[in-house]
This record gives structure tokens, sequence and C-alpha cells, in this order.
């Protein structure tokens, strides 16, 4: 008798968890689901994710006035009649599998309307395999590895720049110090910035970032000393680092998170590393733990980025959010909640450009839309859909990217060094090295 | 002919078996043949899919951990090489999904065979740490390698509407009797095998091995032969994974999670019975999945790990036999 | 030259870590024959003890290794008495995920806790010092940290073959049932190889704290070397561990210089040719 | 002194003993004999409380100590001497005579008491150093009584210390033994040797299948018939 | 001859565990092997079954040199062994256990079952054939223990200590079983015994050892009065005592 007790227990409660998740009220609200890696070795960062794409959609939902951006004004999406965005979050665990899933539940079982995410390229890219086949918009704000757009998904759309942008930006970064564009730096000889030295993680970013930047070096005419990949989430990086030093190379390149970036910036300093420019490529370098942690070592890494606190000196729209991000979260924008940030807000432009929830529709609508820069907390001209580079499709072309470079922390805020008409501070240089 | 018959008796058969346990897996046949059309929750079909793909797994595994005795942490390589015969040979060649099976398997089996020579000279933990150490250096090779596409894994092209040629479908169901059909062939073969003398020789090796050459039984070549086919088992979800996620890499196919998992849903369910990976599936794989959707993007993050991690506790501390374990004592007393 | 010594001096820094951190591992194999998968995750503790006690009283990290090695050792004779007990009669694969159930558990507590924010203690007499010997900088914890492991190992060593408990310990590891007829406490042995286990890799865990970062799923990776480590040492053989880790050291940071990528590879294929030659490890029972 | 009651004890779900009594008193030597397989080391385990029993008791001293620890009866003194000698191979001769001493408190104690045993066995003495499974068979049956000895127990009881050893060291071994009778110890042995062990013993007790069978004076016993069947078969 | 053992040496690092043995066993024969404890009974059947390598000398089955064979192929060769401790698969039945036995000799179940069930029929164990046998009597078990072993269709049969642990009863039954598959089996039989009463009434010949050594051999009733066995087996002073 207790085993059959055991089993009908067994049942009920497995029905239940069928059967829950679909009793949903109804309520005047549009849901759109969110991917992020909130557990596993990248939490931190999807944590900052999270926030960004929450503070964009309670910007939508409620009045905020005086930001400056009519997303701020709305109260709800008008051309829905005011309906309010609900943002569904999914953990993505860091696992393509568990992402895949978790897009099928958002898709089918929360009846989402779009999907938004994952940040890391291999679960962006089961999950928006999912779907296009269910025929969803994925919105994609967080993910640059350049294949992603390269897929000729109709049910994809990319809002940031992804890495051959980036790498190019880099290089017109290097190219300029040589012309001498950078305010207030003399034109830097080759010679002294000459070879590269790059190390990457092992993983679909990592190996992407190290492809286009090969490519863009050979294209620009500049040597490579060493370009390497390493495991990420390494035990010890000393080996590494060394390899980097003892190529006596004078620029290093970076593509790590955060745990590493933390590890490589502790390891040269231990071996009195004397480069004259230390570039990361987003992730790790920019993550609030990053500097957090090293404090005044940071000073003087420049890291690729798409926003940065400072533009508020230029983007006073960017000011205002930061404050109230700050209030909500203890910590600046950075490039990751900024990204998400403006995800949410090209769902909800999309939205009311469409009038309806309908796929079909809201294809369409991705697909003719245009918000302008002065619309958005970015730097950016603004979002349009196109193909930037050879091969893409619906990649956003009026995107860009900016160079920040740490300053006077740990009291400091991270300075925009390129593109140098933007430049908000004088860069540091040769990279100061490290007390 | 009688040969034959016999072979397709020694498969399909459960005669040898209690009657409940043959009442049990027919209802149990049939809420799966049903639950499709029960169940209409997008989520609610993944996770039965993934159930029986990880039931799959387990009935593989449990070959050489149950059967076999041998704990083996490092399943998941074996996955892995039949995630990407398929998913490689679709890309390169476009060779038909069924066609690419036969290559993964043979690749998991003859790896498994050539390592398992020098590694069954290790008992124990020894062994259980050399196939770990194994499995990991094979998934940081295909991250190496770039014919493996590296790190940027393989993706896979998405075809439209059903296609049995590369087993691609729009819909879930599709992919529900797919898999339900790959379940059946193992669980089959794995009937077939439990009852065949290789099945008996390699009980005997995992109980007794001196008793067991005693009886003529070449107590290494079984061990070996066993993980061979172990191996070649594991191929088999790994394909169906290529053409269910369509994009692969190596960490979402063989890193030491998945080996863990598989080797903790026999031990859950009761290793050495044919239920055993079943039952542990059915808890396993749906605790997880509903705790992850539930309790995975809250505030504070981890309470989904930590009673999973509790269950898992109190399972190896009271049942080390697994849910199978209290089953039979249970029926053990009844026929008392 | 300089390329070797270099590589040198950071591999047998790195590898005394790794064989402090081992050291635990394999005594509380060489005693009941089980292998700990929550063993990084202990380490973990130990490294949050040296945070917090650095951040928040402050304390210099220095000082906060006593009490990492107490809460160490406090938390090994509790997962003894309320979990491992019970497992050891299982067979092997219980045992296995017994361990790896503690292991999620601890990890994802400190997840709940702290959050998976990554941290690093930034106050200290020795972090972030260098000191310089002619073509060579290293960070000053790093060599202290090294002195402390040997220390540590002396100090294990010591009380394992010079004390009675170590004798009680030794004679319960041999033969537990003939240890029991001398009158010992098998049962207090077994939950004094956890605590001293849980103490030495806490340990360890204050130490790294000092160059180190600090998040909750910090510990799996140290385990898997610690596994390597151990089996390739020798289950129980404390020399054998400590020989392995420097051993494990130099492969990583040589194969790091060289095929980064395939770094953990080659301990993991060198571990493999050992056993399948030595079954038993270097320095095996 | 200690006082056996009917004690039942089985191994995973098998009676492996029956109903086993027995008593030994102060000064005495008892001897405890029978075929393999009779019950004879699964009695004396379940005085020291290595098996616990189903059924029955157990005094030593007028204390119940049926089902105790074993770390407590040994605290108790009695002490027991294990088939096969289970000495430590890898540990040296001193360390393994100082295990035997693991529940004295006292250092000095314990010194006295090695040189007290180093005294009764000066062969030990001399090869301290060496390890225990270096020594010859004899020489470690020494070392397993000596390290009995080492907390001077109140009950010592040898389980088949003759098991192995060629016919000479035998006869040296049952000297020992006599010789430790006379220091006054309370002694229980078990032994396969019939004659030589009954002939030392004050009393001795006949075991078959997990019962007493049989029971009376050692010389007794050895006159009687039952020993030569039970054991020749003729 | 159908067993023929030639000097047969096996140490153990400098422990001579068995020291220039010699003897030969007769087609048909049932020879008896005794010795008190540490004798070096089990090391010699060790060495025959192929469990441990000798350091020395010739073992030749039926002119065959199986000297260092893995125990299996001596099992296929047909020589098949009990254990002095009872080694049985706990975690499966009776019958399977038998048929695993059978299995050495066919590859089919139908075939291998039939066998099983036909010898746990002779052994008397048809009621016990679908229980597991760690629930059994220990007399149970060691018939269980017998015919896995005759499963195997062995021309030649070394039992191990057969009687230890069984009562004066069981012990009988078992004779009884072993003659009778004796004789319906045509099987040679070598068994080493602790309890005397049981070699004696079965040996038609037997070997004595002590100490390593081979001491003598001949039919059980003379041997059993020799002065040097009962010195071996009680000890000197026993001998001279009589």
């Amino acid at each position: 008798m207790r085993i059959k007790s055991g089993v009908l227990f067994f049942v009920v409660i497995l029905s239940l968890l069928i059967v829950l998740p679909n009793l949903s009220f109804a309520q005047k609200e549009v849901k759109i689901g969110v991917i992020l890696p909130l557990s596993g070795p990248l939490a931190p960062i999807g944590k900052s994710l999270k926030d960004g794409a929450e503070l964009a959609a309670d910007i939508v939902n409620k009045k905020y006035p005086g930001i400056g951006i009519p997303i701020a004004e709305w109260e709800g999406i008008p051309g829905l009649g005011g309906a309010k965005i609900k943002l569904v979050f999914s953990d993505s665990r860091g696992d393509p599998a568990w992402g895949a899933e978790q897009a099928k539940r958002l898709i089918e079982d929360e009846k989402v309307v779009g999907l938004l995410g994952a940040y890391q390229s291999a679960v962006t890219k089961t999950a928006s395999v999912e779907a296009e086949r269910a025929g969803i918009p994925f919105v994609n704000p967080d993910s640059t590895s350049p294949d992603l757009s390269k897929r000729g998904f109709k049910w994809f759309w990319r809002v940031t720049p992804h890495e051959t942008w980036f790498t190019r930006d880099l290089f017109d970064f290097l190219d300029g110090l040589v012309a001498g564009k950078s305010p207030g730096v003399k034109a830097v000889p080759k010679s002294e910035l000459e070879p590269l030295a790059v190390a990457v993680e092992n993983t679909e970013w990592g190996a992407a970032s190290l492809t286009e930047i090969e490519k863009f070096a050979k294209e620009r005419g500049w040597k490579i000393a060493e370009g390497f990949k390493y495991p990420h989430k390494a035990t010890d990086l000393t080996s590494e680092s060394r390899r980097l030093t003892g190529s006596k190379a004078p620029t290093f390149l970076f593509a790590s998170y955060v745990s590493d970036a933390i590890l490589f910036v502790k390891a040269m300093k231990e071996m009195k590393a004397t480069p004259k420019v230390v570039w990361g490529q987003n992730a790790g370098f920019i993550a609030p733990d990053f500097w957090k942690t090293l404090g005044g070592d940071v000073n003087g890494i420049v890291s690729r980025d798409v926003f940065a606190a400072v533009l508020g000196k230029v983007k006073p729209e960017a000011d205002r959010i930061n404050k109230i991000y700050k209030e909500r979260s203890g910590f600046d924008f950075d490039g990751s909640s900024a990204r998400d940030f403006i995800g949410v807000q090209v769902w909800a432009h999309a939205l009311d450009k469409a009038k309806s929830t309908d796929p079909k529709v809201l294809q369409k609508a991705l697909n003719e839309l245009h918000i302008p820069g002065k619309e958005l907390i970015m730097p950016w001209k603004g979002v349009k859909f196109g193909s930037p580079f050879p091969g893409d499709t619906n990649q956003n072309e009026l995107g860009s990217g900016i160079i920040i470079q740490y300053q006077g922390y740990p009291d400091g805020k991270p300075e925009i060094v390129f593109p140098f008409e933007m430049a908000t501070s004088k860069l540091i240089y040769p990279f100061p090295g490290w007390k | 002919m009688v040969r034959l018959r016999q072979l397709l008796i020694d498969i399909f058969s459960f005669r040898d078996r209690p009657r409940f346990e043959r009442i049990g897996f027919l209802i149990f046949i049939l809420i799966v043949l049903i639950f499709p059309w029960m169940v209409t929750s997008a989520y609610g079909r993944a996770v039965m899919i993934k159930f029986l793909l990880f039931a799959l797994f387990g009935l593989g595994w449990n070959l050489i951990g149950g059967y076999g005795g041998q704990v083996d942490l490092g399943q998941a390589k074996n996955v892995g090489f039949g995630a990407y015969a398929t998913a490689l040979m679709i890309v390169w060649w476009k060779v038909p999904f069924w066609i690419t099976v036969i290559p993964g398997i043979v690749i998991a089996a003859a790896e498994s065979f050539v390592v398992a020579y020098p590694m069954f000279r290790l008992k124990g933990h020894y062994f259980a740490i050399a196939t770990l150490c194994v499995a990991l250096v094979w998934k940081e090779l295909f991250i190496f390698w770039d014919w493996t596409g590296g790190a940027r894994g393989v993706e896979l092209p998405i075809r439209s509407g059903v296609d049995f040629v590369y087993m691609q479908f729009n819909s879930p169901i599709y992919y529900h009797y797919f898999i339900l059909f790959l379940f059946l062939m193992q669980f089959f073969f794995v009937n077939w095998f439990r009852k065949s003398k290789l099945g008996y020789e390699v009980q005997a090796v995992r109980d007794n091995e001196d008793a067991a050459a005693s009886l003529g039984i070449n107590v290494y070549r079984t061990k070996v032969i066993n993980y061979t086919i172990a191996g070649g088992l594991g191929a088999l979800g790994g394909s169906f994974m290529a053409v269910y996620y369509l994009y692969i890499d190596p960490d979402a196919v063989m890193p030491l999670d998945l080996s863990i998992l598989i080797a903790m849903t026999v031990m859950v369910g009761g290793a050495g019975s044919i239920w055993g990976p079943i039952i542990g599936a059915a808890i396993l794989i749906p605790l997880d999945m509903y705790l992850g959707a539930w309790l995975g993007a809250q505030k504070r993050l981890g309470i989904d790990f930590m009673i999973y991690a509790m269950i898992m506790m109190v399972i190896a501390a009271k049942e080390p036999k697994g849910i199978w374990g209290i089953i039979e004592r249970v029926r053990k007393k009844r026929t008392r | 030259m300089e390329l070797a010594v270099q590589l040198i001096v950071y591999g047998i820094l790195m590898g005394l870590v790794f064989a402090l951190i081992a050291l635990g591992l394999s005594l509380i194999f060489g005693v009941m024959n089980i292998v700990n998968f929550a063993h990084g995750e202990f380490m973990m503790v130990g490294m949050y003890i040296a945070y917090l006690l650095s951040t928040f009283l402050p304390l210099d990290p220095l000082l906060s290794l006593p009490f990492a090695a107490g809460a160490g050792y406090l938390l090994g004779v509790v997962s003894y008495r309320l979990l491992i007990h019970h497992i050891l009669r299982g067979p092997m694969v219980a045992q296995l995920f017994g361990t790896f159930g503690l292991m999620l558990f601890l990890r994802y507590l400190a997840m709940y806790i702290f959050t998976p924010d990554v941290r690093s203690i930034k106050q200290g007499i020795l972090v972030g010092k260098t000191l310089s010997m002619g073509w060579i900088n290293v960070d000053a914890s790093k060599v202290f940290s090294a002195g402390v492991c040997v220390l540590a190992f002396a100090a294990v060593y010591w009380m394992i073959y010079r004390t009675k408990l170590g004798r009680g310990l030794r004679a319960t590891s041999i033969d537990s049932e003939a240890a029991k007829y001398m009158g010992i406490d098998t049962k207090g042995m077994n939950a004094l190889a956890w605590g001293i286990g849980g103490a030495t890799v806490a340990l360890a865990g204050a130490l790294l704290a000092h160059f180190y970062y600090v998040t909750p799923t910090v510990g799996m990776l140290f385990t898997l070397i610690a596994f390597a480590t151990v089996a390739l040492g020798g289950f129980g053989s404390i020399v054998g561990a400590f020989i392995a880790g420097i051993l494990i050291g130099l492969i990583m940071v040589i194969s790091g210089q060289f095929v980064s990528e395939l770094k953990f590879s080659f301990i993991y294929a060198v571990y493999f040719l050992v056993v399948v030659f030595r079954p038993r490890g270097l320095f095996g029972w | 002194m200690l006082k056996v009651d009917k004690i039942k004890v089985n191994y995973e779900g098998i009676p492996a003993l029956h109903e086993v009594t027995l008593e030994v008193h102060q000064g005495e030597l008892v001897a405890m004999v029978g075929a393999n397989g009779a019950g004879k080391s699964t009695a004396l385990k379940a005085i020291v409380g290595a098996v616990s029993p189903v059924s029955g008791n157990i005094l030593f001293n007028g204390k119940d100590i049926t089902r105790q620890e074993t770390a407590k009866i040994v605290r108790l003194g009695v002490v027991y001497v294990p088939e096969s000698r289970r000495i430590f191979g890898p540990l040296t001769v001193e360390e393994n005579l100082l295990l035997g001493a693991f529940t004295a408190d006292s250092e000095e104690e314990v010194r006295g008491h090695l040189d007290y045993v180093y005294g009764l066995f000066p062969r030990l003495k001399e090869r301290f150093r060496q390890r225990g499974e270096t020594l010859s068979g004899g020489e470690q049956q020494m070392l397993a009584i000596g390290r009995g000895l080492m907390i001077r127990p109140k009950l010592l009881m040898l389980d088949e210390p003759s098991l192995g050893l060629m016919p000479k060291l035998v006869t040296e071994l049952f000297k020992t033994i006599s010789l430790l009778k006379e220091e006054g110890y309370t002694i229980l042995l078990v032994e396969q040797n019939v004659r030589e062990a009954l002939e030392i013993a004050d009393r001795g007790y006949i075991l078959q299948t997990g019962r007493t069978i049989h029971t009376g004076g050692g010389k007794e016993l050895l006159e009687s018939d039952t020993v030569r069947k039970a054991f020749l078969g003729l | 001859m159908m067993l023929e053992v030639k000097n047969l040496v096996k140490e153990f690092g400098g422990l001579v565990a068995n020291g220039d043995i010699s003897f030969a066993l007769r087609q048909g024969e049932i020879l008896g092997l005794i010795g008190p404890n540490g004798a070096g009974k089990s090391t010699l059947f060790n060495c025959i079954a192929g469990y441990y390598k000798p350091t020395g000398g010739e073992i030749l089955f039926e002119g065959k040199d199986i000297t260092g064979w893995s125990p299996h192929q001596v099992t296929r060769e047909g020589i098949a062994r009990t254990f002095q401790g009872i080694k049985i698969m706990p975690n499966l039945t009776v019958e399977e256990n038998v048929m695993i036995g059978a299995f050495c000799r066919t590859g089919d179940r139908q075939v291998a079952q039939k066998e099983a069930r036909g010898i746990l029929d002779l052994m008397g164990l048809t009621g016990e054939a679908e229980a597991f046998p760690t629930g059994l009597p220990i007399a149970a078990q060691k018939r269980i223990e017998l015919a896995r072993a005759i499963a195997t269709k062995p021309r030649l049969l070394m039992l191990d200590e057969m009687a230890a642990g069984l009562n004066p009863l069981e012990t009988k039954e078992i004779i009884q079983i072993l003659q009778k598959i004796k004789e319906e089996k045509k099987l040679t039989l070598f068994l080493t015994e602790h309890v005397m009463e049981f070699i004696m009434t079965v040996s038609e010949r037997v070997i004595v050892m002590a100490a390593g050594k081979k001491i003598t051999e001949g039919p059980p009733v003379e041997v059993a009065r020799q002065e040097k066995v009962i010195e071996a087996y009680l000890g000197e002073r026993y001998a001279k005592g009589r």
C-alpha cells in the first residue's frame, strides 16, 4: 500500500510540474524571454546583463521623466495600447543544450513574443536555432562571434557590432596612434608598437577573436610575435604570461573572461612586464569584478567596449540612465549591462512599430526598424539591420565600438580614448606599468 | 530459423522477469507512446526527450558500470565521438543521418577497445580516475584541432519541415518518437545482452574475478569487450544530440559533467538492473530541469543545485543500491 | 637558460601548492579508500575565509591562515560524521556520488551566500609584492606560500610518522580491523583523517587566495588536478603527493609555455602513462 | 572473571555461533579447541566487541560488555591477539609494540611495558627498528603476543597462535604461553594443536558447529575419545 | 596419467610455500591432500589451477604441459576447482551461477540453462534455482560451488576444503553427492581437506604435506598410522605420548 501511495504521490507531483508552468494569468503585458548565463563560471557577467535588461524594461513600463529618450516617456508600449514589457528570465548555465531547452520552454510554454540573449555565442547558436524553427524573433544584443549573423537566419537580429567590427576598431586605433591622431599623444613610431602578442581563451568567442586579429594584422601590415589560445578557467597562467613577456612584444592583446583576465594582470605584474599597450577584448576586461578586484592595477589598460559611464559627458541621456542604474545595482553602467539594456529597447521599438505581437508582423517591423542615434543611450548612429560586412544578414549597421582606458583607479572611471573624436580624456601612453 | 526465432525471443522477451516488472514496463511504454498527445507543453516534451536520451545513455553505461561493476567516469567522450561523427559527416559530405550512426559507433568502440587494454591494468579508483583523464584529454584535443571546428563547434544546416534523411523535424513530436525508437533499440539490445553468454560472463567477473576465472572466463578480455560495447552504445545518443540541438561543441557533448550525470542516473536508479537507468533518468532529469527552470533565475542563485545535491547525498548514504534496491527489498519482504 | 630557470621556478612554486592541495586527498584515501570529489570545495571554503577575514575585519590575510585551517578541520570532521561515515559501507559508485553531492552542495551554498562574483584579497603584507632575483621576478606571496606548503608537509609528516596519533592513523590505514583490537577508535581516526585533510586543503586555499581569485566555482579545476596528483604519486602516499605535486606544476608550466591549449592533456597523459606502467602510482602502497 | 552466557552470532543472517557458553577465572589458562569453522574465532571476536551477538550476555568482572565498542573493551584490559597475527607490516617492530599500548595514558608506563616485553622476547629488542613484515613467522607471532602484552591485560585472548608455525617453534610458543600463565596472566587460548593446548590448559572447551559441546579439565579432555574423534576421524 | 606434478616449487618473496613437490594422479582416482594449516596445500592447488605462477617445476595434464597457464585456460582444458572460502556470485541466482559454469562449453543460453537445471537436480538444489545464493545456508552454497564447477564439464575436479564449516550430517550428504557425481560424470577427484573424517572416508590415496613439503603418500588407513603424520598434525609430543 505504501508503494502505491508513493507512486501516486510521484505521479501527482510530476503532473503538477508539467501543468503548473502553463498556468499564467492573463494581463496586459508582452512577454519577452531572456536567456542568460546566470549560474556557472560566467554568472558574474550574467548578473550585470540581467540588471541592464531589467532597468530597460522598467524604463519602458514606468514614466521616467527627464531622461531624454522616448521610451522613458512611454509607460508601456504605445503601439500596443500601453502594454507592459515583462521579461521572463531563464538560466542558460552556459550550456548550449540547456540554452536550447530553455528557449523551447520560453517560446512554447511561456508563450513569449520573442527572445533576447544569450551572451555566450555557443548558447546563442543553439537557442536561436529553436527560435528560427518556431518562427519567433530572436534579438541578440550581446554575442559578438561573427559567425552568428552569417547563417542567413530569418528570425535572428543582432544589435551589437561583432568581432570583425571591433577588431577593425582596434587596428584603426593602433594605426591612429602611429599617425598621431590620438589627441594629446605624439605620433608613435610603428616599431615601438610592433610586434603584437595575442592570448585568447580557447572558446568559440576567443578562437573567433584570434582569427579576426590575425586577418586584420595581415591586411594592415602588423607583425604578430605570439598568438595562442589557452584553456579557459585555468588553474594558473604564469607560463602563458611568461610567454607573452618573453616575446618582448610591446603590445599585448587579450580575449578573456573575468577570472582569466585577473590572473593575467596579476601574473604580468608579478613578472614586472613593461608593455606599451595592453588591450582587452571586452568581456573580462570590462566586468566590475575586474577593476573591483585589481584596483589600481588596471590603470592604463585599454579595452574595446560599447558603452562607458563617461559617455555622459558627451551624451547626457547616458549619464541620467547611469545614475538610475547605479542606484539600483551599486555599479556604473558598463558594456555588458548597456548591451542588454539596448536589446530590450530594440524590442520596445519593434513592438511599438509593429503594433502587434504577431511574429510575421514583428519580423517585418524588425527588418524595417530604424532607431536614430539620439534615441539611444549608446554612442551609435542608430539601429538599422542590414549587411555591414560581407555575408552578414540582419546585423545592425549603425552600431560602433569604443575603446576605453582605465584612468585614475581605484577612484576613477573608464575614459573613452577611441574613436578619437569622441575621446573624453587624453590617452595614457605608454602603459604606465605596475607598481 | 530456429536460431533466429530464439534470438528474437531473447531480444524481446521478458519472461524471465517477474510479472509486476512486465506490467510496469508495458505501462511505461504506453505512457511514453501517448505522452506527446497528453502533454502539450513544449518544455514538458523537451524534458521527456531528454529523459529518454539519458535513459539511453544510462542503458549504455549500465553495461560497464552496472553489469560490469567498473566505475567509468568518461562516457562523455563516446557521446562526443557519436555527435561529431554525425555532425561532421553531415556538414562535410551530406551523408544521411542513419549512415553516420555506424561510423560513430565504430569509432567510439574502437577507441574504447584501444584504451581499455592499458586501462584494465588498473582497478577501482585508479581506473575511475584514468577514465576521467582519458575523456578530458579527448575533449581538449577536440577543442585544439581545427578540423573538428575547435572551440567554435559544428553547426548543422537547418532543414525545414520533416526530413527523415537528416532526421530534422520542426516539431518535437517527431523527435520524441525518434529518440523513443533509439531508446527501444538500445533497450532491447541490453535485454538481449543481459541474457547472453557475454552478459553472464560480465556479471560473473563483476561479482568475483577469481571464481569467474575458475569457470573458464577470460577476465581481462571480458572487461575489454564489455568496455568496448558500452563505448559504442554511448555514441548512439551522441548522434541524436547532433541532429536535435543542431550545434555541437566539445563543451556541450563531452564535458565531465555529462559523464558524471550519466553515471549518476544509473546509480540513483540502481546499477546492474535494466530498469535502473530508466528510473534514475526519470527522477534526475525532470528534477534538474524543473528545479533549474523555476529556481535557476532567482535573485539568490544555487537553491536548485542545493536541493539536487541534498537528494544525491541522501540516496548515497541511505540507499547505495539506488531506487531499484528499495523496490527489490520491498518485494523480497513480501514474498517471504 | 633564462627561460628554463624561470619555468622551473614557477613550476615548483605552483607545484608545491598543488602538492598541499593533494595532501589531504591522499591522506583520506590512504586511511579509508575513498575519493573526495568535494576536495576543491573545501579549498574554496579556505579561500573565502581568508577573503572575508582580510576584507571585513580587516585582518592581514597571513593571520587568517590558522582560522582557515581550523575551519577546514571542522568542515572535514563534520562532513565525515554527517555524510561520509554513512557512505563508507556502500559500493564505490555510491561513495563517489555521495562526495559529488557534497561538492555540489558546498559550491552552490557558497554561490547562494556570496553570489557568483569574483573577488580577491587586496590588502596584506605580501599581497601584490614582487621579489626580484636576477632574471626572475616572483610574487612574494607565492614564495611564502611555497614555504608554508613545505612546512605543512613537514608538520603532517611528523604528525603521521612521529606521534602516537599518527601511529594510530597509520595502523588504521594498514589494517583497520586489527587497529580496532589495539583499542584504537577507528571511527575517530577516520574523522581525524578528514579533519587533517580539510585543514591542509583549506590552508592551501587561504594561501592561494593571496594571488588567486575567489569564486564559488573555483574548486572543480583544483579537484581534478589533485586527483591526477594523488593518483600519480600513489594514493595514500605523503611523499608521493609531494613529488607528484611538483612534477605536475612543472609539466603544467612547461606545456603552458609551448602548447598552452593542451596543458591539462599533458598532465592527464603523463598520469595515464605512469599508472599504466605502475598501476599504483609512483609511491603507492 | 569472564562469563559468556549463551551467545548467538549471525553473519549476514546466517548463524555462525548458536550457543556458546564459557567461563574464565582469574589466573586461569583456558583452551578452546574445535575444527575449522566451528566458531572459535567468532566467539573471541564477540567477546572483544568486533562482532555483536544477537542474543546472550558477556560479563567481564561483573560488568556487562555485550555489544560495547571495541576500544572501550580494550581499555578494560581485554586484549585479543587475532588469528594470523595481523601485525602492521609496514610499521617497525617498536611501532607495532607501541600500538599495543595505544590505550595507555602515561608515556612512562608505556616505556616500562616496552622494556618488560623486550625482556620477555629479547629477539624483538634486537630487531626493534625492522619493519614488521620482514620478521619470520615465529618472530611475528612473538610480536603479536608482545603487542598484546603492552597494556598488561587482565585477560589475554590468543587466537590460533601456532598457526603456520614449524613444529619446533610451536613447542617454543607453548613454553612461552605457560610462562605467561605463571606470570599471572589470565589467558583464553584458541588452538588447533589440541594436545599441546590442552596439556598446558587448566580447563578446556570443545566447540563444534557453533556450540560448546564438551568441557572439562585440560588433562581430562585429552584422555577422552571425543578429541581424537573430532580431529582424526578415527 | 591424468595429472603429473614434477618438482613444483613456489616461493613468495623468499618464503618457500611449496618446496619440490612431486606426485601423480591416475585417471578416475580420488586423491586427498592433507596437512595442517599453513602446510602449503592451497598454494599447491592455486599453482595447478593457474592462480599462481610456479617458481619452478612442471605441471602436466593428460601429458600436456600446463605450467603457468591462466586460470581460464586451465579450466577450458578440463580442470575445475572450488574455493576454500566460498566464492560465489552474490548478485546472480543459483541457476545463473551454475549457468555461467555451463557457458564454458557452450554459447547457447538454452543449452546452458538446460544443463544447469540438470546439475541442480543432481545436487538436490532444484527448489533453490531462483533464489540468491547469499541467503542460503553454507552447505547449500558449497553445493552451488560444486555444481558450478561440474557444469564446466571437467575431467579433473579439485575441491579445496569442501567440508569446512559443515556439520557431520551435511558432510555426509556432500560425500554421497560427490560419489554419485564421480560415477555419473566419470571424474577424477583431487581434494584437500582439514576435516579428517571426510578425507579418510572418501580418498583412495592421500598425500600428506607439512611446512611446504610432501611428507608421505599412501592409502588413508596406512598414512594415519604413520608417526610423522600424527606428529605433523598434533605436534611432536602427541605422537610420542601414544
